[in-house]
């Protein structure tokens, strides 16, 4: 099981702030692909991944990244601290 | 080295006076506010990535404390609602020279903007929205 | 707008607690403190212009002021004979954004360094000798 | 009268802070020069006017600025504030 976190207005769209997923997806990519076809929230909130980012256990990764042995993956706007 | 992220509100002031070390001949302070640029903000919201925060913040700090050789450095956030007026966050250097102090600031206030798990929602009187993150705060890592 | 030339101690974290004014979103501090480099200076002491000094320094808190659109600005400068660790000077912009509020702080600490009539004496036990001058100083004013 | 204002090691070389002088030097060097020759102190302390710097009423200048009108002349090493 993965855990999927999702942060800001992603966590807004979809509706939950977090959901463990049974997935095969290798990659980042296949995995937003896997979510888009599940529910038309799913589809909303990543229907532009140039406006996301995505983290692999805590680090800042990319949409392209291997997904094998990663436990938690969040999801999320760019961010705006400061 | 004082790393925290805080609902609590803070003294900016209170800070100063703890903050330094016996061999820093500079200290530079950076205090963000809650500012209201449309005359109708009633509050700004904080949300976070626990965990990822305390980590992306202590390394931020961790490289600027080598690069700069600073002899101290704070960093506090806060998070959750805030009203306009009060700190949100505040960073702070110890260095011997102005110039190293500065620059850690700088260095610091730059990464925190776009690489510490932070997103911002305003709320006003029509409803809430999230601050977009900004292109020249994204620029502003390449100085670096 | 507070300038100051003055033999007293002062409070840097006092003086952070008063600063800023209304609209301030970020707000920069520097704070100079007496560093004993060489393991055995006894004092510090600091000469100036009267008159000039406060010229000075009033001149360039308002073209600092003017440039960054500050909300508020502060620079206290302590003339007279300090002791290692003791606050020498502070400056404090309080502006919209950051950038502008670290810029201003860096001019004003470039602008006083080279350009308001203060001159500094180190005495140690073996005597005092006046500390020169450094050439990226008067180089650090180029980037203005 | 003019009045002449030394600081930091150039107050020390010379032995006074200031002093009211007469003089008819059209500008700073020429000043400066009516200086050097009145005793080896002046010599000494002026000896090198490029680690030098000039005030005139309290406004900085330079050795080549005429003297008409000034009150206040001020000799003093580069600053080292902050």
């Amino acid at each position: 099981m993965t855990e999927v976190v999702y942060f800001a207005w992603v966590r807004e769209r979809i509706g939950l702030p977090r959901e463990s997923i049974e997935t095969t997806a290798l990659t980042v990519a296949d995995l937003v692909a896997e979510l888009r076809a599940r529910e038309p929230r799913y589809d909303a909130a990543f229907a532009d991944v140039s406006a996301l980012r995505v983290a692999l256990d805590q680090q800042l990764s990319d949409f392209s990244a291997p997904l094998a042995g990663v436990h938690e993956i969040a999801f999320f706007p760019p961010m705006t601290g400061g | 080295m004082r790393i925290s992220v805080q609902t609590a509100r803070f003294d900016p002031a209170a800070e100063l006076a703890q903050f330094g070390g016996p061999h820093a001949g500079a200290i530079v302070t950076f205090t963000g506010i809650v500012r209201d640029d449309t005359g109708t903000m009633q509050a700004l919201e904080l949300e976070h990535y626990p965990g990822m925060t305390e980590a992306a913040m202590t390394r931020i700090a961790e490289e600027a404390s080598a690069r700069w050789s600073l002899s101290d450095v704070l960093v506090i956030h806060r998070v959750g609602r805030l009203a306009v007026g009060e700190p949100i966050m505040m960073v702070a250097t110890a260095a011997r020279h102005r110039q190293a102090a500065f620059a850690a600031a700088e260095f610091m206030m730059d990464y925190l903007k776009s690489r510490a798990p932070f997103w911002k929602k305003q709320i006003g009187p029509e409803g809430a929205h999230w601050i977009a993150a900004k292109s020249t705060d994204e620029e502003a890592l390449n100085r670096w």
